[in-house]
This record gives structure tokens, C-alpha cells and sequence, in this order.
């Protein structure tokens, strides 16, 4: 049992997955798709065999409090910038997504925050501190949701927003969005693998979990990562090192 | 259960210190549920003792649909009203997405079948009383509506505070056509998710109780208010 | 005085309910002026009759046909139910409420309603609830609930059963004044006394049918059948 | 616009076609909802008729309390069944979270005040009618409770078919409790829930639609049923 | 047969509704045998008074007692109200529903009701719903159903006040013979022939007070009050 974002989710790369895991491992992953914070609570509470998210910072805090044994970096993949096709803040002349972001409060054009503590939420906000802006105003909204209802709210509203790209890829109503800024090295979005700590909750099954560590982290699990594509574009770049 | 005892705790804290943001959206929460809930009365209640009143065909077919549509799934109607709404549906010239006029709009699909289907049942009992009585006085269609709506009124009661009940604590929909806008559109419902989904469970719970406190306290407002005027028989 | 609602024909009407034929087949015509009687044992459909002239029951077969060139004929009769029917209301509303519904200003009604209150005796009742008072006091109400309109045509179901002696008399006063009035009154008893002493003409009805018609005096004196022969001594119907 | 459209039409290619995905979340949907509706109806009609038959000093009280309780937010009581059955909850060692068995549990702490408040709103009227002759008679409580029940019989399916729609419906808790798991606790709802997250408006709707029917259908199929018995007097 | 529930002791019972006193202060002390008729015209408290006795009135001031080392006293008792209640049942189940209540077996239960109803003339409505029958076949169902237990002490709140000549007849029959059987009746009535013939001895409500009480004859011969003297005449109480 794994917890997961929901940015992960909604990639679409888990339907490719799961079922080569069941074939290859025996083992039968049931995803349960939430919030960077909760999944980091579902762990912590032994609810869970363990976690796959992307929020380094909060990683490490769960695993200082002996929630997990370990983390394994696994694959990354990278935020974008989607704003409205006519790109009124201009974000695609530019080259670094601070000055992106910069643009986009220099013209106070809508903009739709997750606000909800997740690895994209904390990848924002720490954009915008090393933009030197403070959002804030009207143009600013933070929404407090999922990545897919953040999306939906920018649609609705013809904003911009930060979302990785494979969910952009995978969300079905666009509406009027488009990729205004993508490639800047600093969006890279590394997920990680944390199984839950057995010593704390002994009831975890802390086999399967390392089982399903070494399947993620085989060549295996890289051809079938790096093979997921959507609309042609690569999503998901393989990254785990051996041990 | 530590969970809970700290949002208790936690929920205590905030009423006490009077929390602005806590104020903010229960003030919001109360202004769209109680409009919601004004609004769907005046569209169910009649329709419930219209129903009670009249025979026709498809009568049971109707009755059977309303019912059903209390179960109406709240993400549904959110994203209808979404779709209809949006920039792109017909009615998106409006701007009223992601406002709290589109919330309410949403709260009042998802409760009037609730309202109208107690009402209609509350109001079916009261007019097999008063049904050979207001037929023999020739009262119109309009007046026996009336006259019923007048005469059950209590029982009507319970049937507002059943789509109250279900308008504050409805999360789906508000979720989709609100956007959980901070200092715009997030009510308590929306805060709770959010607390959820960070994994802030006892923030969520506190919420929730404070949530649960609003709840009540309206409910034993409006008993207290009715009681006043009670009927001699009950 | 606008034309009468009247005559009110009735071809060959027939009730079915609980698979049994309740009433009928009835042929009969109401018309002129007087206070007819029905009289019958429990069960012989007296009430179910009723409420077929005032249109109250679905029927089988048959028709049933007011003078309908009157105009609304429903608004100009009234009905006293054998079981008063009581809104959650106040006695005083309660009575008024038939001029509420004809659009009498309020302050208008409310006048009328007192002084017919006063006149049947529940001057002291008015602003007690209509469920809570006595048996005999709901029966006066719904009295004066039915005459406040001053209707052309007047049906009674056994409207005295539940009253005193001194309230059945003034009552039958009552009921002898609107007849003088010109308002065409029908009403069923029990008591035999009673009929004896308002009827202008009989019907008498038996396992649903109208098996005897007739002027008072011919029927108390010399009942055709044997069943209103018993039914007056108080015997078993043979 | 559009989207309502497509959603309609994906419905009924999903229907004809006989989706085996489909068949498995709408067959769980309705296990759960009902499973769920006959335990809450099993502890809220008598709970209901307790609460008509009895006077207590608290009794306004408790049935305020009731109608608040209607408006449980959805997601405070996934929440709190979550707490307690969460591995460190006190229920952990059950193993029953992310179970529909857990949603099961939700769901009946959502559903009974609903059943209960209908179900005493209905017994109310009737007892006001059977009160004398059941005190004369001198039927014990649990006599008048069984009496009660029985003879509001048709008015009490309103209450169980209000509650079978709230749990049709709600999406809330059983995320939180059910997780959402594929083939294991994933439900109408919560699959829509999923595709509206994904932007997939068409599938959401689709299964919105689908979700709407099975509601119906119920409804309906409790409606004729209960006809074939009904009263003579409605 | 167990100990009897009587006596029963009424001591300065007083019942306020509405803002009113509508009863006592009463003293009485229900005990003996034999047929107890109360008398009074509409609303001077018949209904209650009867209701207190039963205990389903909430009594201000005063005392009501039964002779309580008799064991269960409600059980033992059966009331007849003015407003027949009807169960949202068949004829027969209402019947028989009092002895379900008390643990008898359906079949039993059954066949008993069907006996009691046939002797009172219901034999042909066993299966129709008890709301659906006519107003005189109410009040029929409504006494065999007090009547099934066979009750100590049984009230009756004009029972007869929808009944045709026949069937009162045959009621007053079948509470003579009650009576006989050694249940206590107490019954109230308007019919004055009626109390003639059925009461041992009658009790006189006038503005909620029991202004008279003895045997029927005193009353009927030679009534003490001047109330009780217009009350049988049926003229205005002065
Ligand atoms: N809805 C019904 N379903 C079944 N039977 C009915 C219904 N209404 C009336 N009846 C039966 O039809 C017969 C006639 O009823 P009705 O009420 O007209 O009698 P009635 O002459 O007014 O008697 P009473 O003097 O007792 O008032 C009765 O036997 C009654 O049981
Ligand atoms: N709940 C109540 N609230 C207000 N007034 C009441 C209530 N119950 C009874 N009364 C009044 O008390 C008086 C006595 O009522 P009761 O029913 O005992 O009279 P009764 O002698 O049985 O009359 P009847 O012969 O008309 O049946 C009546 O005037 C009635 O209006
Ligand atoms: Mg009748
Ligand atoms: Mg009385």
C-alpha cells in the first residue's frame, strides 16, 4: 500500500506501472492519491507501506522524526509554467522562470497558487522568494487545492500557474492554457521513495515495500519510465542510484 | 484520538482568540448556506406541497425523481455548474465562477430536492387531513397551497434546516465552482479539505468542530425562535 | 339574488370502494326549496351520498349535474362533515377563514366571524386552538364555518350528534331560519326526533339504495318498506 | 456546454458496452450506499420514533442537535473515522481503514441523523394521532416504538431513501476512509472525483450521469414496490 | 379474579388548558358497581373529567388514586373516546390489537377479534382499513376493541352519538350485560333517554364542577339544581 500525490496520479504513468509491478513482483500496489501532506501523514500514522511524493524538505523532517528508514530518489520531471496562449505577461521571452514570475507580478496578471503546502506549492513559493516578490493582491489567488482542481480553477479564470508538466499533459480541460515557460533547470520536480520505518509500526510490510523499491529503482522500471510518453514528450527523467 | 483532542483543543483556541481568517470564512460559510438555504425554500417548499396537492400521472415518476435527486452527487452539480459557467459556457459572460453568487447557485440545485422532498412529505400528511375541507370550501390551487405552507409550517422547518444542514457542510460542489479562493471564496468546508490534504489533521478537526458549533447553534436558534409559537398540541 | 345552482340531477350514480358497491344505483333530482332528511342505518352510505351530490367522491357510473349556466357552482354550497374537520388554527380563524378565501378584507372577516362565534355559543373560545376544544364545540364550529357564506345549498352529515339538548335546539332554530331563507338544506340523522321535527321530505337509504322517498308525514305515519318500518322502532332490518 | 453533451454520450457508450470497470465501482457504490442505509436505518427509525414517543427535558435539545448533526461535514467525519482507525487509532489493529467496510462505517455516521430526523418528523404527526389510544391501551415504550414504525411505514421509506441518497452521493469521507483504491475502494463518486481532478469533464460527467440513474432507479424500484401495499388513502 | 382496582380516589383535582380552569375543583370516589352516566351540556367538561380518571390528562392541582396494590391499574381499564381513533390498520388487526399488545398469539387474537366483531355488526368489514369505514362503524370498532380485555373499568365518551337506533340499542344491550359481568362503566352521554335507561346513577358537570350526583331516579324526578332542571328540558342554563 503506497501513498502518493496526486500530481503522480495524474500523470497517468501509475496505470503503466502497476500492472508491470503485479507481473513482475506479485505484488498488488494500491495507490491511495492525496496531498504531499497527507500522504507524509498517512506514512507517519502506519496507515501506509510507504510514500512516494516530492517535497524534499518535508521528506527530510518525516524521516528526522523516525517515520521512515530511508529515501530513494527516484525519477524527476519538471514543472512548467501554463498560462493563458496569449501569454500576456510575455513569460516566454524570457529565460529563467524567476523573471517569469517576476513578469507575471510586474503585469499583475492572474495567477492561481495551489496554496496547499504540496511539493508544487513549496516549488512556487520558493520562486517567488528568489524573484524578490511577495504575492499578494488580487491578482494573486490561492486556491487550496489539488494540482487538477488548481488547473480547472486557472482554467476557469484564464490564469497563470505553476504545474508539473506531466499533469499538464494529462488534464483534459485546457480550455484557453498553453505552456508559456518551461526548461529552466530549476523546475526540476525530484520524486522520492520513503518506506515507512517498521520499527515504528511493526505491522508494516516492510518486505514488499523493499521489494517494490528494487523494482522502481531496476532497469526495468527506467525503460518503462523514461518509454512513458504523452503527445510525444518524454515525462519522467529515471534518476535512482544504486545504494 | 490525539487528532481529536488537539483539534478540540485547537478549535477552542481560535474561537477564544477570535481568529480573523476563522471569522472571515464562518461568516462566508453562513452567508452562502443561509441564502442557499432562504432561496431553496422559496423554490421547495411550494414545489413539495404542490406535489402533496395534485394528482396527475407521472405524480409518483416525479416524486420518485426528487428523491433521487437528493442523492444528487455534490462533484456533479459543481461541475455543471462549472461547465455552464465557464468562460466557455453560455453562461460565462456572467463572471460568476469562482464567485460566491456561483456558489450559491450550486448549494441551491444540490438542496431544493431535499427541501421540497421532506417538505412534500410533511405537507402529504397535513393535506390528508385538510383535503375534503378545502376542496368543499373551493379554495383554489393557489390558496390550499398556501393554507398548507401557512398551517405546517413547523414541520416546514425541519425541512429548511435538513437543506441548511446539507448546504454548510457540502464541500464537492463549492469546491469546484467556489475554488477555495483565500479571503474570497473559502469557507469552512474548503478550509477543512485543505487542512486535510496538507495533512494537517488537527487544524482540519478543529474546523470541523467549529463547523459543527455553527451548525447547532442555528438549529437550536430557529427551535428556540419556533418555540415561542409553538401549537398547544405538542 | 343571482339564478340557483339548482336543480342537481342524479342519473343512476353508483360507489365502488373496497370491492364492494357502497351506493347506488341512485337516481334522484334536488331541487324547490325544504329540508330534506336522510335517514338510513350505520353503514347504508348516508355520508357517502352526501358527498357525491357535493362532489366530493369519485364515482363509478352515472352523472351527477348542478345547474352548471349558475356559474361556480361549488362556491355556493357547503358542507358539515360528520367528523368536523379542525385546521391548526385559532376558533376565530377558523371560522373566518371561508371569507379569507373569497378575498373579504381580514378586518371584515374576522367582524362577521365574531358575531357568528358569539351567536353559536363559542363567544368564549375564540382564541383557543380549533383542535383543543370540546367534541360538541367543534361541531358548532364547523357549523359556522359552512353558514358564513351564506350558502344556497346546505349539506349536514349527522351535525347534531355530538350536541347538548339545549344546543341541538338552537341549532335546529338556526337551521330552520336558513331554510326560511331560501337556502335548500340536506342533512343526515340519527335521531329520529329530530327528523320528525325538521324534515320537509325523507330519504331513506339501505345498503346503498334509495329504497324510500317521500313527504315527512307519509313516511313516519305509514313507511312503505319493512326495512324503514324497523329502522324507526329501533329493530333488527329484516 | 459541450462537455454535458459528450458527458451523455460516454454515458450511455459506457452502459451499452457494459464497461467492466464500470460495473465493478457502480457495483460497489451500491453495496456500500446500501449496506450502509440499512444499518443506519436500522439504529435512526427507531431512534426517530424514541425521540417523538418520549418527553424529556432535553429533548428539544437532543433534536436540534439532530437536525445539526444532519450537516455533518463529510469530510470532518472521514476524518475522525480515519483517526480512529488509522494504525495508531485505537481501532488500528482491526486493519479495517481503506476498507469499504470503514466506508461503510462513515457513511452511517453521515446518514443516520438524516434518517433519524425525517423518520421523527414523520412519527411525530402520527403519534400525535395514535397517542391517546397507545397511553389508554397502555402499551409499553418499545410497543409504541414497534407500532409506530410499523404503521408509518410508507412515510418512514422517505427517510431511509433520504439517507440512501446522501450516501449515494457523498464523496467526502469515503475518500479519506475508502481511499479511492483501484478494485478495491473506489466508487462512483470518488472515480468521479478523480476525473474531474484529471480535467477529464466528458468521464466525470459520464459517470455523474450513470450515478444519477442508479439513484433513480432505486428510488423508483422502492416506489413500486411499495405501491403494490399502499394504503387506500393516498 | 385479583383484587379490583377500585376504589378510585379523586381529591380537589383541578385540570387548567388555554389560560382556563375547565375542571374542578372535583371530589368524587369511583367504587361499587353498576353504570355511572355523566351528564352536561358542551364544553362543561365531560371529556376531561373522563380523561383524568383514565390518567391521560395532566392534572393541576389535587389527586387522582387507584387502589394500587392492585398491580398494573391502566391495564385493567378501557376508554372509549368521543373522536373514535382509528389505527392505520385493517378492521380486524385493530380489533384484535390490544390482545397482541398483551402477548397473545395471533391466531388466537384473530379468532377472538372475529367473534367480537361479527356480534357487533362488523362481520363484513373485517378486511376493509379501519379509516376508510363509516362514522357509525367507528364508533362500533372503537368498543370492540376496549371490550376485547375485558376490562375492570371501562370509560365511554358518548358512544353512541353516531349510532343508528338499532345499533344503540344493541350497545346498550351488550354494556347491560358488562355490567352485569362486573365492569365498572362510566359513561358519558346527551341522549337523556338514554341515561334513563342504562345509569344507576349520574353525575352533573356544569362549568367544569360536578354540581350534582346521586341515583338516577333523584335526578331524573327531582333535580336538585336549577342547571341540571333546564339541562333536561334542553333550555338555556341560567
Ligand atoms: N373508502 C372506503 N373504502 C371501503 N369502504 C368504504 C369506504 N368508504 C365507505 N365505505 C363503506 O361504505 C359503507 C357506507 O359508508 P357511509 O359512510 O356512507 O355510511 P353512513 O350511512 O354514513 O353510515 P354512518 O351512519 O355510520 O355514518 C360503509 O359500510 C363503509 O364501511
Ligand atoms: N387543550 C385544551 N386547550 C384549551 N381548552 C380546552 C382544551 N381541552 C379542553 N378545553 C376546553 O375545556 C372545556 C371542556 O372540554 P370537554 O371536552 O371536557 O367538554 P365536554 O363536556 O366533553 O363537551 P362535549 O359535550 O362538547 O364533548 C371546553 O370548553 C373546551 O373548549
Ligand atoms: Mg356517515
Ligand atoms: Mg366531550
Amino acid at each position: 500500500r503506497l501513498s502518493v500525490t496526486t500530481s503522480f496520479a495524474n500523470s497517468g504513468l501509475a496505470e503503466v506501472l502497476l500492472p508491470e509491478i503485479q507481473k513482475d513482483t506479485g505484488i498488488a500496489v494500491e495507490l491511495l492519491i492525496v496531498g504531499t501532506g497527507q500522504a507524509l501523514a498517512l506514512g507517519a500514522a502506519g496507515d501506509v507501506d510507504a510514500v512516494l511524493v516530492h517535497s524534499r524538505a518535508a521528506e527530510e523532517k518525516w524521516l528526522a522524526e523516525g517515520n521512515g528508514t530511508h529515501r530513494r530518489e527516484i525519477m524527476y520531471n519538471d514543472f512548467v509554467i501554463v498560462g493563458p496562449a496569449a501569454d500576456p505577461a510575455a513569460t516566454a521571452q524570457t529565460s529563467l522562470a524567476t523573471e517569469a514570475f517576476a513578469k507575471i507580478a510586474d503585469t499583475q496578471s492572474a495567477f492561481v497558487s495551489r496554496g496547499d503546502d504540496s511539493g508544487t506549492h513549496k516549488m512556487e513559493l520558493a520562486l517567488w522568494a528568489s524573484a524578490g516578490v511577495e504575492p499578494a493582491g488580487d491578482w494573486y489567488r490561492a486556491v487550496g487545492q489539488g494540482m487538477g482542481a488548481a488547473l480547472n480553477t486557472a482554467a476557469g479564470m484564464d490564469a497563470y500557474i505553476l504545474a508539473d508538466r506531466a499533469s499538464w499533459l494529462n488534464f483534459g480541460n485546457k480550455a484557453g492554457l498553453a505552456i508559456t515557460f518551461e526548461g529552466d533547470p530549476s523546475l526540476f520536480n525530484q520524486y522520492a521513495y520513503l518506506p515507512v520505518n517498521p520499527a515504528k509500526h511493526p505491522h508494516v510490510k516492510a518486505e514488499a515495500a523493499q521489494k517494490l523499491e528494487d523494482w522502481l529503482t531496476s532497469p526495468r522500471a527506467k525503460d518503462l519510465i523514461e518509454g512513458y510518453k504523452i503527445a510525444d514528450q518524454q515525462l519522467f527523467v529515471f534518476n535512482a542510484t544504486d545504494k | 484520538m490525539n487528532d481529536i483532542l488537539q483539534g478540540l483543543s485547537q478549535a477552542a483556541q481560535l474561537v477564544i482568540t477570535g481568529d480573523a481568517d476563522l471569522v472571515e470564512i464562518t461568516a462566508l460559510s453562513l452567508q452562502v448556506s443561509l441564502g442557499a438555504t432562504v432561496i431553496a425554500s422559496v423554490i421547495g417548499l411550494p414545489l413539495g406541497a404542490w406535489l402533496a396537492v395534485n394528482r396527475f400521472r407521472a405524480r409518483r415518476f416525479v416524486i420518485a425523481l426528487l428523491n433521487a435527486f437528493m442523492g444528487l452527487p455534490p462533484v456533479v452539480v459543481g461541475l455543471i455548474v462549472y461547465v455552464l459557467f465557464s468562460r466557455s459556457g453560455p453562461f460565462g459572460v456572467l463572471g460568476l465562477l469562482f464567485t460566491p453568487t456561483a456558489m450559491v447557485i450550486a448549494q441551491v440545485i444540490i438542496i431544493t430536492p431535499i427541501i421540497a422532498s421532506v417538505a412534500h412529505q410533511a405537507i402529504r400528511e397535513l393535506w390528508a387531513d385538510y383535503h375534503d375541507l378545502l376542496i368543499s370550501l373551493n379554495a383554489t390551487r393557489g390558496q390550499r397551497i398556501r393554507t398548507l405552507l401557512w398551517d405546517g409550517r413547523r414541520a416546514l422547518m425541519t425541512a429548511s434546516l435538513a437543506g441548511f444542514g446539507r448546504a454548510i457542510g457540502e464541500v464537492g460542489a463549492i469546491m469546484i465552482v467556489g475554488g477555495n479562493i483565500d479571503h474570497a471564496t473559502r469557507v469552512l468546508t474548503t478550509a477543512i479539505a485543505l487542512e486535510t490534504g496538507k495533512g494537517e489533521f488537527g487544524m482540519a478537526l478543529a474546523l470541523g468542530f467549529v463547523l459543527i458549533a455553527v451548525a447547532v447553534l442555528v438549529n437550536l436558534g430557529v427551535h428556540f425562535l419556533s418555540r415561542t409559537e409553538r401549537g398547544s398540541r405538542w | 339574488m343571482v339564478s340557483s345552482i339548482l336543480p342537481l340531477k342524479i342519473e343512476a350514480v353508483t360507489v365502488r370502494r373496497g370491492g364492494r358497491q357502497i351506493l347506488g344505483p341512485i337516481d334522484w333530482v334536488l331541487d324547490g326549496q325544504g329540508l330534506t332528511i336522510l335517514m338510513g342505518p350505520n353503514g347504508s352510505g348516508k355520508t357517502t351520498f352526501l358527498r357525491v351530490m357535493h362532489g366530493l367522491e369519485r364515482v363509478g357510473r352515472g352523472q351527477i349535474a348542478w345547474n352548471a349556466a349558475a356559474g361556480d357552482v361549488r362556491a355556493r354550497q357547503a358542507f358539515v362533515f360528520q367528523t368536523p374537520i379542525m385546521m391548526r388554527r385559532s376558533v376565530l380563524d377558523s371560522i373566518a377563514y371561508p371569507l379569507l378565501l373569497d378575498g373579504v378584507a381580514r378586518q371584515k372577516a374576522m367582524t362577521e366571524a365574531e358575531a357568528l362565534a358569539a351567536q353559536m355559543g363559542l363567544g368564549g373560545l375564540l382564541n383557543q386552538p380549533a383542535q383543543a376544544i370540546s367534541g360538541g364545540e367543534k361541531q358548532k364550529l364547523a357549523l359556522a364555518r359552512a353558514l358564513i357564506r351564506a350558502p344556497d345549498v346546505l349539506f349536514l352529515d349527522e351535525p347534531c350528534a355530538n350536541l347538548d339538548g339545549r344546543a341541538t335546539k338552537e341549532i335546529e332554530r338556526i337551521l330552520t331560519e336558513v331554510r326560511a331563507g331560501g337556502t335548500r338544506i340536506v342533512m343526515s340523522t340519527h335521531d329520529i326526533g329530530q327528523a320528525r321535527r325538521l324534515a320537509d321530505d325523507i330519504l331513506f337509504l339501505h345498503h346503498g339504495r334509495l329504497i324510500e322517498t317521500g313527504p315527512k308525514a307519509a313516511f313516519f305515519e305509514a313507511p312503505k318498506t319493512p326495512e324503514a318500518t324497523a329502522h324507526l322502532n329501533g329493530d333488527l332490518i329484516p
